[in-house]
């Protein structure tokens, strides 16, 4: 029988050791929601598990130097409860907020999103448009790596053994911001998506976009960030032409395959539709107009 | 004797049912929260082929893993000759069900089980399936249906041939028997015909999404004794096929109905007890097996995906001359797909006097398939109401008006054989046009469509007996698990008989052991069947009491009269004594003979069938092909509702899990034949945002053999909705869709091909 | 004399040798379910184990007792389960 | 394999425990505590038959390790009643027949009256949102809908909307 030993440490350091130090396979665990999943169906046989909810810094949001730190093991929940947040960062919580229901809610957090590392994430996308910076810590101390580096493909990503993500940093937003982001699934909940689209933008006093990230999920084996369909936003307001070739670079941007959930063919148009409906949201809030809330 | 419009105070209320705090309080006893001291776990080992031959299965390593208890394959049970005995459910074949509990020789489908074990911890029965080493020889394997019929597929069994075919085939197939139904001169017909419209429809198979997976636990005593708890829709059906497969006396096998989580026909058959009892005469200790979802989904029978071609000629006036279907059903592994109601159900609606229907009921590589609420009917009618919405379409006549000039009448004599009685069709279609959904105009972007269903509904054997305890409150036991709230609507029928209050009646269902032989729930029956024992039971108290008033006041039995609950002396002994009621009758229950109670058995004969038709508005986002349920109304000719409330739930229930099967709802498989969505996140059931409120309209046509006038409802509301929601699409979106699911990726092309 | 029709087609026809209706002297469905075991052997069997059986167009599912009148008309079809 | 001893909080009782590090709290909740309510359904977090709260929030209890209940406020299915007093969640259950075979109904009353503590007048929208994460193949959510909405009534003081 492999056994399989828990631990909560209450500092960094002791995490890190704990981590570093295994023989054999360690997760970390914050939500849990991804990783007892793959226990119990037996894909994941890990020997340690180390809870990360306990460690100073990892549970709870903070302001800092205009921006935001979220810790890592913070449920979506807490997160989709700061209004302070959520104005500010609409795309990203409500990326957030759509993972799984609200039961799921109640534990997942955007670093376990972010390292499960699956392509079809809801909250990455969002995380890659707005510039999130990833604060890691490991056995040879703190670095911040943005968080386009973290996934490496379905299931993997960069960290090196003995490092984890502690905190999540929002940077500061200039004015005339704001970001959004869609997903499509069959059902109106519930589901892993099919696409997903973040989009985040600063735009000048005439509605012309001064600076814009747009990413994509479930389109090929990490979560894009697509520059083509970016520079298509940057120098124009959201018109027709603007829009018609958001749709076509975003398109591009597709390498999906056929499974369970979409075909090549649908991903790549429905990819098109979500990049056109994420960026006239994320337009409208930087221009302060309210938008609907993604569901 | 006939309550049917006799001023009714209980019947057709609201009470709330006698289980129901034990279930919001999560006190019921479902069957995997059952414990015993000395209890096992036991795991069952499942193929990962499709089709496969099994060349040796070693279990040497797990039998020596310590806490491993004891280990089985076919090997220890009977190998039963072919014998087709009717029992339960359909005609069940044991030897399939044996085949299909534990594979013998040959692995039929992914999932089908082929060894198990029973360890001290679920750990460690999980690490012995590991240790089990089976040696499969992988056979070429085959899933469509269609592509099952072709020469030169994949045989499953090389000791079947077509049944019902001419002339007597020679050669094995996977094609298990054809059906026919014919009236009428079906050529003739098409050429009287002004107007003919024709298309071909694909559904897949679908499950039917309980939430409870299977759990059972099963003793095996020294002395021979069985003892079973678990959740199904027949515990004497668990009782029987037990049995019949160990070759046990059902006397020395007793089986308690644990709390059932959901069945819709797929617990209308068993897989795990009979392996549960075999592990546990082999480890001398309780044996508890318990599927994942994951078994449920590879393991367990969903109902057919089909393939079916209509054709249907008419007058320009809308009169339906001719009509023909072929229908192609999937049955899984082993013969018994519900080939033979699904030829019956599809025109049984309308008059149609030329129509000649064909049925295949053809084997594939897939879990046997079980029973799933009004098995067959759904299928059929999703081609056919969406092939009477063409024709409407062609005619320029409004679909309702269509049905209503078709519509099967009393006396209307269907392709399969017997004459319509007692129906109300017209009454629920008369329905349908007044109601406000059907005359507010569709919102603009919107679309309607409209859709009918029928089934049959059975009768068949039920048990009930009435107590009336010493303090005059009475109580009712039934063989009839209650899936729905049957225990609310059996207690008001005996409380309206004895003209007592429902909070003194309670209801329960007795265990094999402690009632009479009850055919499972299913065919929406209990609330005819059972509910007529419960009513006869009723009645006979009713009588022991007034002989029992009778002997009180020492006057004649004829001259005591029941009214309002009590025994009130009539005739010219009318005002001589009080009346009396339970309690004081109850009293004196020993000195006037004894304990005040009777046990009714009935074969229910007179099922009355059920009609029903449903108004769905939908919005269609055109870019995605995403569907939106906009407005949902389901009207039904529902007899006489008992307890509003659950009949109103079994249609709205019934309703969603069409919704489900119109959507989104399908299996999906590798190249290897395997299953890649055994769980609720891929196999995409209805959620709460998923759909409106669904109006329930009873429409309330009594059936005259039924003391209270009940028809059947579980069933009847799971066949419209796939039609009804494929004919909003075609208004909302102007595309048919002849294939379901009606998935986004799927209506997103088919819009991108209609350009 | 009451008369039977076949209604589930072909799979009973093979024992009738392609009969699809004929008079069957009977009062009770006993009787005619003997009946036909004796005029074609094994059909009274298919339909005493798996068939229902429509007289004067109600659906008996196993009814031995079920009365039989000179003009009845009975249909054999396919035993109706349900889910 | 050695088991980990947890000292919790359960329905406001104080609960020791042992279990071992793969054992989900769902499975402690039904194998080592006794308490049978939260049942499996899936146990992937996808149908919500095992909710329970967590120091008040909604969380799927086969999603959590036994292990992490260490110092927390549990309450399942079993604690939403005070003593014989039912919660107005589960009366209006009982009263619109919001339950059929009751399967789901635990995991439906722990939701429910989650979402009441956060948000005493739910529009219909947001309590079948809410909801989306509890699977019922019996009612069509309809009835649910309705107890819940009507139990929020009862608990804001007004009679049902």
């Amino acid at each position: 029988m492999s056994s399989l030993s828990y631990a909560a440490p209450t500092s960094v350091d002791e995490a890190v050791k704990l981590l570093a130090g295994a023989s054999g396979l360690a997760k970390v665990l914050s939500g849990g929601t991804d990783l007892l999943v793959q226990m119990r169906s037996g894909r994941l046989k890990p020997e340690l598990i180390v809870d990360t909810k306990k460690i100073p810094g990892a549970m709870g949001a903070r302001r800092e130097n205009g921006g935001w730190v979220i810790g890592a093991a913070t449920p979506g929940a807490v997160l989709e409860a700061n209004e302070e947040l959520k104005a500010e960062w609409p795309g990203v919580i409500e990326a957030l907020d759509l993972i799984g229901s609200t039961q799921i809610q109640g534990r997942c957090t955007l670093a376990g999103n972010l390292c499960n590392a699956s392509p079809a994430a809801d909250s990455v996308p969002a995380m890659f448009a707005a510039g999130a910076i990833c604060v890691v810590v490991g056995p040879n101390g703190k670095r911040e790596v943005p968080v386009e580096q973290i996934p490496a493909g379905p299931g993997r990503t960069n960290l090196a053994k003995g490092e984890f993500i502690l905190e999540i940093k929002l940077p500061a937003r200039p004015p005339r911001s704001g970001d959004a982001y869609l997903r499509f699934i069959p059902r109106t909940e519930m589901d892993i998506a099919v696409v997903g689209c973040g989009v985040s933008v600063t735009l000048n006093e005439q509605g012309v976009c001064t600076a814009a990230r747009v990413s994509l999920g479930a389109v090929a084996p990490t979560v894009l960030l697509v520059a083509d369909a970016a520079n298509a936003l940057i120098g124009h307001t959201l018109d027709a032409d603007t829009l018609a070739k958001l749709d076509a670079a975003a398109q591009a941007a597709c390498k999906p395959i056929n499974d369970k959930r979409g075909t090549v063919e649908y991903r790549t148009k429905v990819a098109g539709v979500l990049a056109r409906r994420t960026a006239s949201i994320a337009f409208d809030r930087a221009q302060g107009k309210s938008s609907g809330k993604a569901h | 004797m006939n309550y049917i419009d006799s001023g009714l105070k209980v019947v057709g209320t609201r009470p709330i049912r006698p289980d129901g705090v034990d279930k919001v309080t999560g006190r019921a006893v479902f069957a995997a929260d059952t414990r015993v001291a000395g209890m096992l776990w036991g795991k069952i080992l499942r193929s990962p082929h499709a089709h496969a031959r099994i060349v040796k299965i070693d279990t040497s390593k797990a039998e020596a893993l310590p806490g491993v208890k004891s280990v089985c394959t076919a090997a220890d049970f009977p190998d039963i000759p072919s014998e087709e005995a009717f029992v339960g459910e359909g005609p069940m074949n044991f030897r399939d069900l044996s085949l299909n509990i534990m594979a013998r020789g040959k692995a039929l489908y992914e999932g089908h089980a082929v060894a198990a074990v029973a360890a001290t911890t679920p750990a460690i029965a999980g690490e012995a399936l590991g240790l089990i080493d089976v040696q499969y020889e992988v056979l070429p394997f085959v899933i469509d249906v269609e592509d099952a019929m072709k020469d030169g597929a994949p045989i499953l069994h090389d000791d079947m041939f077509t049944q019902g075919a001419d002339p007597k085939p020679t050669k094995p197939s996977n094609i298990a028997k054809v059906v026919k139904f014919k009236k009428g001169d079906a050529n003739a017909g098409f050429k009287d015909a002004e107007v003919i419209v024709e298309g071909r429809y694909t559904t897949k198979p679908v499950h039917q999404g309980y939430i409870e997976p299977h759990a059972c636990l099963a003793s095996y005593n020294a002395d021979g004794q069985v003892n079973i708890h678990a959740s199904s829709q027949g515990h004497f059906m668990i009782r029987a096929y037990t049995a019949k497969l160990l070759g046990i006396d059902m006397a020395s096998i007793r089986v308690n109905p644990a709390e059932i989580g959901g069945g819709f026909g797929g617990k209308t058959l068993i897989y795990l007890e009979p392996v549960a009892v075999v592990l546990s005469r082999k480890a001398g200790k309780p044996v508890k097996i318990q599927m994942t979802r994951e078994e449920v989904f590879r393991g367990s029978g969903p109902t057919s995906g089909a393939a079916i071609e209509v054709k249907i000629g008419a007058k320009k006036d809308g009169t339906i001359v001719a009509a023909q279907q072929v229908l192609k059903f999937q049955a899984g592994a082993f013969p018994g797909s519900p080939i033979g109601p699904g030829c019956m159900c599809g025109f049984a609606l309308y008059d149609i006097p030329n129509v000649d229907v064909l049925g295949y009921d053809v084997v594939s590589n897939r879990p046997k398939v079980a029973a799933y609420r009004a098995p067959g009917a759904p299928i059929t009618s999703f081609a056919v109401e969406s092939l009477l919405d063409e024709l409407a379409d062609k005619l320029g006549i409004d679909p309702l008006a269509l049905r209503e000039k078709n519509a099967a009448k009393n006396d209307t004599k269907t392709h399969y054989g017997p004459t319509h009685q007692n129906i109300g069709f017209e009454a629920v279609l008369a329905a349908t046009r007044s109601h406000p959904h059907w005359k507010t105009p569709v919102k603009p972007g919107q679309g309607r469509g409209l859709a009918c269903g029928f089934w049959f509904n059975i009768g068949g054997e039920s048990t009930a007996t009435v107590h009336v305890n010493e303090d005059g409150s009475v109580t009712v036991a039934t063989g009839s698990p209650d899936i729905g709230g049957s225990r609310a609507s059996m207690g008001m029928m005996v409380a309206e008989v004895l003209g007592v209050d429902i909070s003194r009646v309670r209801t329960t269902v007795a265990d094999t052991a402690s009632i009479g032989f009850t055919h499972l729930t299913g065919g929406s029956r209990v609330t005819f069947a059972t509910g007529m024992a419960a009513t006869q039971a009723a009645e006979k108290v009713r009588d022991d009491l007034k002989k029992r008033a009778a002997q009180i006041w020492e006057i004649p039995v004829d001259a005591v009269e029941w009214k309002d609950g009590k025994a009130y002396p009539a005739g010219s002994n009318a005002g001589a004594f009080e009346p009396l009621d339970l309690e004081a009758i109850a009293l004196k229950a020993a000195r006037t003979g004894g304990p005040i109670n009777a046990e009714v058995s009935v074969n229910a004969q007179g099922a009355g069938a059920g009609f029903g038709a449903h108004i769905c508005d939908v919005s269609v986002d055109k870019e995605t092909g995403h569907v939106t349920i906009e407005r949902y109304t389901a009207v039904q000719d529902v007899g006489k509702a008992i307890h509003p409330s659950y009949v109103e739930g079994q249609i709205q229930g019934g309703a969603a899990q069409g919704i489900g099967w119109a959507l989104n709802e399908e299996y999906i498989y590798n190249d290897k034949g395997q299953l890649e969505n055994p769980g609720f996140l891929d196999y995409r059931c209805p959620v709460a945002s998923d759909v409106p409120m669904i109006e329930a309209v009873l429409v309330e046509v009594p059936n005259p053999r039924h003391p209270f006038g009940v028809r059947g409802v579980g069933e009847v509301p799971i066949v419209p909705p796939m039609a009804a929601i494929a004919n909003a699409i075609r208004d909302a979106a102007g595309v048919r869709m002849p294939d379901l699911p009606m998935s986004p990726p799927r209506l997103r092309a088919a819009l991108d091909q209609a350009g | 004399m009451p008369k039977v029709v076949l209604s589930s087609g072909s799979s009973l026809q093979a024992l009738t040798g392609g009969q699809t209706e004929f008079e069957v002297e009977a009062t009770t469905f006993r009787r005619l379910v003997l009946e036909l075991e004796r005029r074609f052997p094994g059909l009274g069997k298919q339909v005493e184990e798996g068939m229902a059986v429509a007289i004067d167009g109600e659906i008996y599912q196993d009814a031995y007792g079920a009365e039989l009148r000179p003009g009845s008309e009975i249909v054999l079809i396919p035993k109706i389960g349900g889910g | 394999m050695a088991k980990q001893y947890v000292l919790t909080t359960i329905n406001g009782e104080t609960t020791e425990f042992l279990c071992e590090t793969q054992q989900t709290m769902l499975d402690v909740l039904r194998d080592v505590v006794g308490l049978t309510g939260s049942k499996e359904g899936c146990a992937s977090g996808d149908c919500g038959a095992c909710s329970i709260l967590v120091d008040g929030r909604l969380v799927c209890s086969c999603l959590m390790l036994g292990v992490e209940a260490e110092g927390k406020t549990i309450t399942t299915v079993e604690g939403i009643a005070e003593g014989e007093k039912l919660h107005p969640v589960q009366q209006k259950f009982l009263e619109h027949a919001a339950l059929q075979c009751g399967f789901c109904t635990p995991g439906f009353i722990v939701a429910a009256k989650a979402l009441l503590d956060e948000n005493p007048n739910p529009t219909e929208t947001e309590a079948r949102y809410w909801l989306a994460g509890n699977l019922c193949r019996c009612t069509g959510y309809d009835k649910i809908i309705r107890a819940v909405m009507d139990a929020a009534a009862e608990m804001r003081g007004e009679t049902a909307r």
